[in-house]
């Protein structure tokens, strides 16, 4: 349990995993399911517990393909994907060090992708 | 001077955890024209009231300041309290130190010096009241019903029945509402047509009720007792007196390709119609918008085939006037509009339906007499599943409604539990987030689906729906489980939120009762004063108010009529005499105050005066009559030389207030 | 000139009216007077129609036209507009009244050719478009528009709004006045500027009332600042809140029903532009609430006792500010 | 007598600057003069006077007289009364500086009004020969001389030379604590007498008043002329309040909300509240209040002080009124000489 | 008054009887704090709202002066709220014309079911003229303390 890191956790996402009413719809939506040990509702519930060091240590949260669908549904502006990516945040944070350079990423980069999906992206290969 | 008393209640611990109310009462029994100061636990106990009382006669007190709660709580019992004991009610004034004050502020010095201000304007403010004494207005003994579902069938069925007249205006060319619609009704399971249609019935027979059908409000004017309202009568074109609702036109119209609003479109009715067999008043009417002889002048085949002439291609909307002591507001709801939800994939197939569709599909006068089937290629379906909340209880999101639409639990095990009853062969699967079953035998019928007809229950929502190949992918998750489900439904049906008529709004405007940030009519009081609307004389019933199913509904148009009647039955009514009174001897006579009274309580007169020097003159004078004043006070501030008060909120009552707050 | 006199005599001869309300002439070319004239030979001794005929008559019409018989009363395009909002507000009794209406082309003011450095002036004529003064100190030549009242020099109209008879040729409307400028100007200081300008101008008012009592719009029967029950009550400013209170209270009782005529501040003692408030409410309400012109019709509601359902809101005013 | 350069007057205000507070004319933003609080940089106005008279400095329009101060039910009295310093008016006029005998007459005589005497007492009055007099003054009438007006100290502008002279002890003590040239008499006699011409020409110089006095007072009274030259008043208080001998005040009581300050403040008899009392007022319509105070000025007055008019001709009304009605209107009406 | 270094204005917010002081006694119901310098005034109507109370307010030591109202279209007495509105927008304007600051007054409309609005509002009222610091320009100095 470490309720300061959650607070910051919180404070990063801009979000409140208080207003979650365990509905389910942002796992209901989720494509990358299959391969999250934690899943979107689980992340907020967590959060909301304090449970963020779990969390930060689960491969799940390098799993979400930041496709932003639960953003998109959860009825109550909770949006999971906001939380894990603040998950992120706060582990790179942590670790502080670039793994992957922005020059290395080659021109294959779709110019439709989402800004924070890019993102999501260097978080992810710096792992 | 005043000989003013001050009484600090402390609401148990309401006010005085945090407001010192010994301190409070002796500072304000410095206050000059303070003579008695005291606190107590409860001023609005019995022992309280005595005590208040008790002071009157003993320090002849002229007038009272409670600092208490909020006025628009117990102003009313304080005014009682006081005239009791010989003050005249208006002699009395509340410091709000709970809601205001106590409630909100947490420091013990800060929230109790506010307390010693807000006690000090009310003191201010009494010095300066005067008694009063209402006047009184006379009460038109009939009220409006605004809409025809069965809250305003059941609120004009009790007035009536207590020997009113009564009104009912309902803007679809027969009463009945939502409820005409609604196949079986939980948790008993009868039919809703045959609790229904006899009470249509009843309206239509007894002779104190009138229906406007097809007919709209077109403007209220006035105040409780005395109403004036306008209807507007549409033009159905053919004459009420004459058709005999035999249906023959309905028959013989070539515009077959309307879609039927009684089956939400889901099949199709003639260009003249009657909504349905049992429509009251069984009469036909013409659909405007698609009538061929109203379009193009060409036609007329309804005109001929009818046998009692009634149709009138010329008919015009019609004005009504009529007065009214008291209007009751049952306009009830609608389910939203679910295309904002696209992931359940309404919009792209026929077989994702909503609660009402499905309820017209099951029942035996719906678009498939009865037999469920799907709606896109009419074949029986073997696995359905049921979305809960959709468009409920979302917040922030910008698409639903924040609050629980609270029928749809009950509904949705009534449809699962039909089905599986009907349909043996079905899988019925229904995600939700909570099941809410609060009412008499509610949660032993959700539990007898699940234990007896074996509806799946899933905790969980359903993430998106994906129409493939004549199934629809279902795609869910089950919260205790963990788990994401997929399933290949033959139906979706969502239980979409329900919301206000959007007639309302405006409704509510012309009748300036207020609404909630939904568009609910506001109670005057969420507990105390549930059917009652904050502006006098008008009154609630049903779902205008609030989600609620059918026993609700009907209890509360029973209470609303048995409000209406409370006010009926009274031949006047004694008026708020806080109005406003101009001086004469002030008033240039120049009409500003005419301009802008709502209510056309301000006339002229020419008036004879003595001027100087032994001389008459006649001057142009304001008077207002107090019956028909409501005493907003907009007259006095359009008032250049302050001629023109307001009894209660006076000028230099108001400005002592200020004065009170400011030092 | 000799034609207004000349009409005042046919109206008194003809039985048309028993009055005849006026300006009388004084002891300087000047120092006119408002005056009820009741005979031929009053008319034709002290009757006058000159280029310092300023003051506006239609305030005292209330009690004129409540007095027996008909009065005739000369009417400047100005004059009109404040006789039409009396009208409007009840308090002129119309059948009483022949109004006469008068062509202007701008009336003159001693003060401010007292300011032009004319002194000791005791009589003027009319040379073309000049004032040729004879003073204590020798001639002195003063050209018309610099002498020109500062209502006449930003005229609004020139329309006589209703009449009886008329006078010469009816005018219009001059949309083209300029009457605002000094508002906009006022309007892109900074509010400390703006401040610091009124508190210069407020600060001198003495509160003699003159403005107040002079004005068409003011014509309570009892002016809240002088009725000790208002609780506003005040015959001298104490403090400075005190003076902006009274201009500020004034001109909102006014407001939507003053015509700018600009009596007010050809009265001020103490040269106070008191027209500004005014024309700041008409400024904003044009702007606001669309085009209003009091006094010019009998029939529009003035905007201070009408609304629409979507007029703007009250915040509109810091909007409109910007950041200045 | 004494002299000083014009072009040193900025050195002469300085230095008597240092006596104690000096008040001078001098124009305000709207080119009107007043009597202000000299500063370094102030310059005298060009105009002949002020709009406010210079009774301003010993009667303001508003004095604080006493406060209470109120706690709970408690009442306290609280003296406030302004306490003067020495101070210096430069540049009244002569009959600004009549006035202040017409005030003295009402404010020192028995019961003695403290708050005039002291601000009275402390101050020291230059007064400043008109040059220029304009066609509405007519001082003459009165018999005041503006080539030789009184005050403490009077002053002349001849050429570019400002000559002094003391008339009273207070005078002569200010003229001799400041280090003037010593002048003749009969350098200003030249300036006298060419103030003297301009004098003569004056339109209403020698407006004629005969007959205001006590003996016809009801006759002047009951003359039918007053409600035709009253017809037209407004009933501002404009000519009330630049009027250097108007003395009428109401005294008002203000509640600050935490006691009450008691205050005096100029009144109008041209006003409908003049003297209200309970059962209304004595003066219902303008007409009467209108004659009150002509009659005080031309009638009233003298027949209680000598025959000494209530007014000094200085024909600030004659300039400020709304609806051009003043005193020599009046006069000139009722009374014995030419209409 | 200054309080902890920072300035504590007094604010009157003078509210409707029927939509804004119900509201704020919801916001007391729920116990949704707003500070204590603000004090309420009930007035039938916001069309009750003269000019003078505002100005009076002022000179009696207010910092701020707020005006809460049924939103446009529903007040209670149909029409009074409209009227409440153009009055104060020229009131508004004229003391801005005034060189007065215009971050002092303000209105608000507020419902019956907008407790959490209400107090809200007032917090944000309060910090802004609190950082406005003292009324100096309309201020009556014989009512300071």
């Amino acid at each position: 349990m470490n309720k300061e890191l959650a607070k910051q956790i919180q404070e990063i996402a801009g979000v409140n995993p208080r207003k979650c009413m365990k509905c389910g719809k942002c796992t209901a939506t989720c494509p990358a399911f299959d391969v999250m040990e934690y899943h979107p509702h689980q992340f907020v519930d967590m959060v909301e517990k304090g449970k963020v060091e779990e969390l930060m240590n689960s491969k799940g949260i390098w799993t979400c393909l930041s496709c932003m669908a639960c953003i998109e549904r959860c009825p109550r502006s909770v949006e999971p994907a906001r939380v894990i990516e603040a998950v992120r945040v706060a582990v790179a944070r942590q670790q502080g060090m670039d793994h992957l350079k922005p020059e290395q990423i080659p021109a294959l980069l779709d110019e439709e992708l989402p800004q924070q999906a890019i993102t999501s992206a260097f978080r992810k290969y710096r792992k | 001077m005043q000989r003013i008393g001050v009484f600090v209640c402390w609401c148990g611990s309401n006010i005085a955890a945090t407001v010192d109310v010994h301190k409070v009462a002796e500072t304000l029994a410095k206050e000059p024209g303070v003579v008695f100061s005291t606190n107590y636990q409860y001023m609005c106990s019995q022992a309280g009231q005595e005590m208040i009382q008790e002071a009157i006669h003993t320090h002849k007190l002229t007038g009272v300041v409670i600092c208490s709660c909020s006025p628009r709580m117990h102003e009313g019992t304080f005014r009682k309290t006081c005239a009791a004991a010989g003050l005249n009610p208006y002699m009395v004034e509340i410091a709000n130190i709970r809601e205001q004050c106590s409630w909100i502020h947490k420091d013990m010095a800060e929230a109790t010096e506010k307390a010693v201000i807000l006690g000090r304007a009310a003191i201010a403010k009494v010095h300066l009241n005067a008694p009063l004494t209402a006047g009184t207005s006379p009460v038109t003994k009939r009220a409006l019903v605004i809409g025809g579902g069965i809250a305003g069938i059941q609120t004009a069925l009790d007035i009536a029945d207590a020997g009113y007249e009564v009104d009912i205006v309902e803007k679809k060319p027969t009463i009945g509402g939502k409820m005409t619609q609604i196949d079986k009704t939980f948790p008993t399971l009868d039919c809703a047509a045959c609790i229904l249609t006899p009470k249509m019935v009843d309206a239509a027979q007894n002779e104190k009720i009138h229906i406007y059908s097809y007919s709209e409000v077109e403007s209220v004017k006035g105040f409780v007792g005395n109403f004036h309202v306008t209807i507007r009568k549409k033009a159905r074109f053919v004459d009420e007196t004459k058709c005999t609702g035999c249906g023959d036109c309905t028959t013989k119209c070539p515009q077959k390709n309307v879609p039927n609003e009684f089956n939400l479109g889901m099949d199709n009715r003639r260009a003249i119609y009657i909504p349905f067999a049992q429509a009251v008043p069984k009469i036909a009417t013409i659909d405007a918008d698609y009538c061929t002889m109203l379009k193009t002048g060409k036609c007329g085949i309804c005109s001929k085939v009818c046998a009692a002439g009634a149709i009138d291609y010329q008919q015009k909307d019609q004005l009504v006037e009529e007065e009214y002591g008291a209007i009751v507001v049952a306009t009830g709801f609608d389910p939203i509009s679910v295309e904002k939800f696209d992931e359940y994939a309404y919009s792209q197939s026929p077989d994702v339906v909503t609660s009402l569709e499905f309820e017209r599909l099951m029942n035996a006068a719906g678009p498939t007499n009865g037999t469920l089937l799907r709606p896109s290629d009419k074949t029986h379906p073997h696995t359905l599943v049921f979305v809960q909340c959709v468009g409920s209880r979302c917040d922030g999101d910008g698409r639903g409604k924040s609050y629980c639409s609270k029928i749809c639990c009950m509904y949705t095990a009534k449809h699962a539990m039909l089905c599986r009853e009907k349909y043996p062969d079905t899988d019925v699967y229904v995600f939700y987030i909570d099941v809410r079953t609060p009412g008499k035998n509610f949660d032993e019928f959700y539990r007898r689906a699940v234990e007896e007809y074996g509806v799946h229950y899933i905790k969980g929502q359903v993430g998106k729906v994906v129409p493939e190949n004549g199934k629809l992918k279902v795609q869910a998750s089950d919260l205790l489980s963990n788990e994401q489900i997929h399933i290949d439904a033959d139906m979706v049906i969502l239980a979409a939120a329900i919301e206000p008529d959007k007639s309302a709004r405006p409704l509510a405007t012309m009748l300036t009762a207020s609404m909630d940030t939904n568009d609910f009519f506001t109670e005057a009081h969420p507990k105390l004063r549930p059917v009652e609307s904050p502006t006098a004389g008008i009154f609630l019933s049903g779902a205008c108010q609030g989600p609620k199913d059918i026993p609700e509904t009907v209890a509360q148009a029973s209470a609303a009529a048995a409000k209406v009647l409370g006010l009926l039955a009274k031949d006047n009514l004694t008026c708020n005499p806080c109005v406003a009174q101009p001086d004469e001897m002030m008033c240039n006579g120049c009409s500003s105050c005419e301009k802008v009274c709502p209510y056309g309580a301000i006339t002229y007169s020419d008036k004879e005066f003595r001027g100087p020097n032994r001389t008459t003159l006649i001057r142009r004078v304001a008077s207002v009559n107090p019956a028909v004043c409501q005493g907003c006070g907009a007259c006095t501030v359009a008032c250049p030389s302050g001629a023109m008060d307001l009894k209660g909120f006076s000028n230099k009552q108001i400005m002592a207030e200020v004065d009170a707050i400011c030092k | 000139m000799q034609e207004v006199m000349k009409k005042a005599l046919e109206l008194l001869q003809n039985g048309t009216v028993s009055r005849i309300l006026g300006w009388k002439t004084g002891d300087f070319f000047y120092d006119l007077t408002p005056a009820v004239f009741e005979s031929a030979e009053e008319v034709e001794k002290d009757f006058v129609f000159s280029p310092f005929c300023g003051a506006n008559l239609s305030k005292y019409l209330i009690k004129e036209s409540r007095k027996e018989g008909k009065i005739a009363v000369f009417l400047k395009p100005c004059d009109s507009y404040s006789f039409v909002q009396l009208l409007k507000e009840h308090r002129i009794i119309r059948d009483n009244v022949y109004v006469v209406g008068v062509a202007c082309d701008g009336m003159c003011d001693i003060e401010k050719m007292k300011e032009l450095g004319v002194k000791g002036v005791t009589a003027v004529r009319e040379d073309g478009e000049n004032l040729v003064c004879e003073t204590l100190y020798g001639e002195k030549t003063v050209a018309r528009k610099d002498a020109l009242l500062e209502r006449c020099v930003s005229c609004k109209s020139k329309k006589v709004v209703m009449f009886d008879e008329m006078l010469g040729e009816n005018g219009e409307e001059n949309p083209e006045s300029h009457r605002f400028d000094k508002v906009a100007e006022l309007e892109a200081m900074t509010p400390d500027e703006r401040f610091a300008f009124w508190q210069n101008e407020l600060s001198r008012c003495i509160r003699c009332n003159a403005c107040r009592n002079v004005c068409p719009a003011c014509s309570c029967e009892k002016c809240v600042f002088d009725n000790a029950n208002s609780g506003i009550a005040n015959k001298a400013a104490v403090t400075s809140f005190e003076e902006q209170n009274f201009h500020i209270i004034r001109a909102f009782h006014v407001a939507s029903r003053c015509t700018d005529c600009g009596e007010c501040s050809r009265v001020c003692p103490q040269h106070i532009p008191l027209h500004l408030l005014n024309r700041k409410f008409i400024k904003d309400i044009n702007e606001l609430y669309g085009e209003y012109q009091a006094g010019a019709d009998m029939d529009t509601k003035p905007p201070l006792m009408n609304f629409t359902k979507d007029d703007c809101e009250p915040s509109i005013v810091h909007e409109r500010g910007g950041d200045k | 007598m004494k002299k000083l350069s014009l072009s040193k007057l900025n050195e002469l205000f300085s230095a008597l600057s240092q006596k104690g507070e000096l008040y001078i004319p001098a124009d305000e933003k709207n080119g009107q003069a007043k009597f202000t609080l000299w500063q370094e940089g102030l310059s005298m106005t060009e105009n002949l006077n002020t709009v406010r008279s210079a009774k301003d400095l010993f009667f303001p329009q508003v004095e604080q007289m006493v406060d209470f101060k109120v706690s709970g039910k408690e009442i306290e009295i609280v003296e406030n009364r302004h306490t003067a310093e020495d101070f210096i008016i430069f540049g009244v006029r002569a009959c600004d500086a009549k006035s202040f005998e017409i005030l003295d007459r009402v404010f020192l005589s028995e019961p003695v009004d403290t708050f005039y005497k002291e601000r009275r007492d402390h101050a020291t009055v230059v007064t400043l020969a008109c040059d220029k007099p304009e066609e509405t003054c007519f001082c003459t009438a009165f018999g005041i001389d503006a080539s030789n007006p009184a005050g403490d100290v009077s002053a002349w502008k001849v050429g570019e030379e400002l000559y002094l002279r003391a008339n009273t002890e207070k005078g002569e003590k200010l003229l001799s604590s400041l280090n003037l040239e010593d002048a003749d008499e009969s350098a200003v006699e030249e300036t006298k007498a060419e103030i003297k011409k301009t004098l003569e020409k004056l339109p209403f110089g020698k407006l004629n008043l005969n007959g205001f006095d006590g003996e016809h007072l009801m006759e002047k009274f009951n003359r039918p002329e007053w409600a035709e030259l009253s017809e037209a008043c407004l009933g501002c208080g404009t000519c009330t309040f630049v009027c250097p001998t108007c003395q009428c005040y109401d005294v008002k009581d203000f509640d600050t909300g935490s006691g009450v300050q008691r205050y005096r403040c100029w009144d109008s008899c041209m006003y409908s509240d003049f003297t209200m009392m309970a059962h209304g007022t004595n003066r219902p319509t303008q007409k009467e209040r209108f004659r009150q105070r002509f009659m005080h000025k031309l009638v009233y007055f003298p027949s209680n002080n000598d025959g000494i008019y209530g007014c000094v001709g200085c024909g600030r009304c004659l300039q400020k009124c709304p609806i051009h009605m003043n005193i020599v209107k009046v006069a000139k009406t009722l009374g014995e000489g030419e209409k | 008054m200054q309080v902890n270094g920072e300035y504590k204005p007094t604010i009157v917010a003078f509210c409707c009887n029927w939509c804004s002081y119900a509201g704020a006694d919801l916001s007391g119901t729920n116990r949704l704090t707003y500070p204590d310098n603000v004090k309420i005034i009930r007035i039938p109507c916001s069309c009750r709202l003269n000019p003078m109370f505002i100005l009076r307010a002022f000179q009696r030591g207010a910092d701020g002066v707020i005006l809460c109202g049924c939103h446009p279209g529903d007040c209670h007495y149909t029409t009074g709220n409209y009227y409440a509105r153009r009055r104060m927008t020229l009131l508004f304007s004229m003391l801005d014309f005034l060189g007065i600051e215009r971050e002092r007054t303000r209105v608000e409309w507020v419902s019956a079911a907008e407790g959490a609005k209400f107090a809200a509002t007032m917090n944000e009222f309060t910090a802004q003229v609190a950082k406005l610091g003292e009324n100096k320009r309309l201020e009556d100095l014989r009512c300071k303390k």
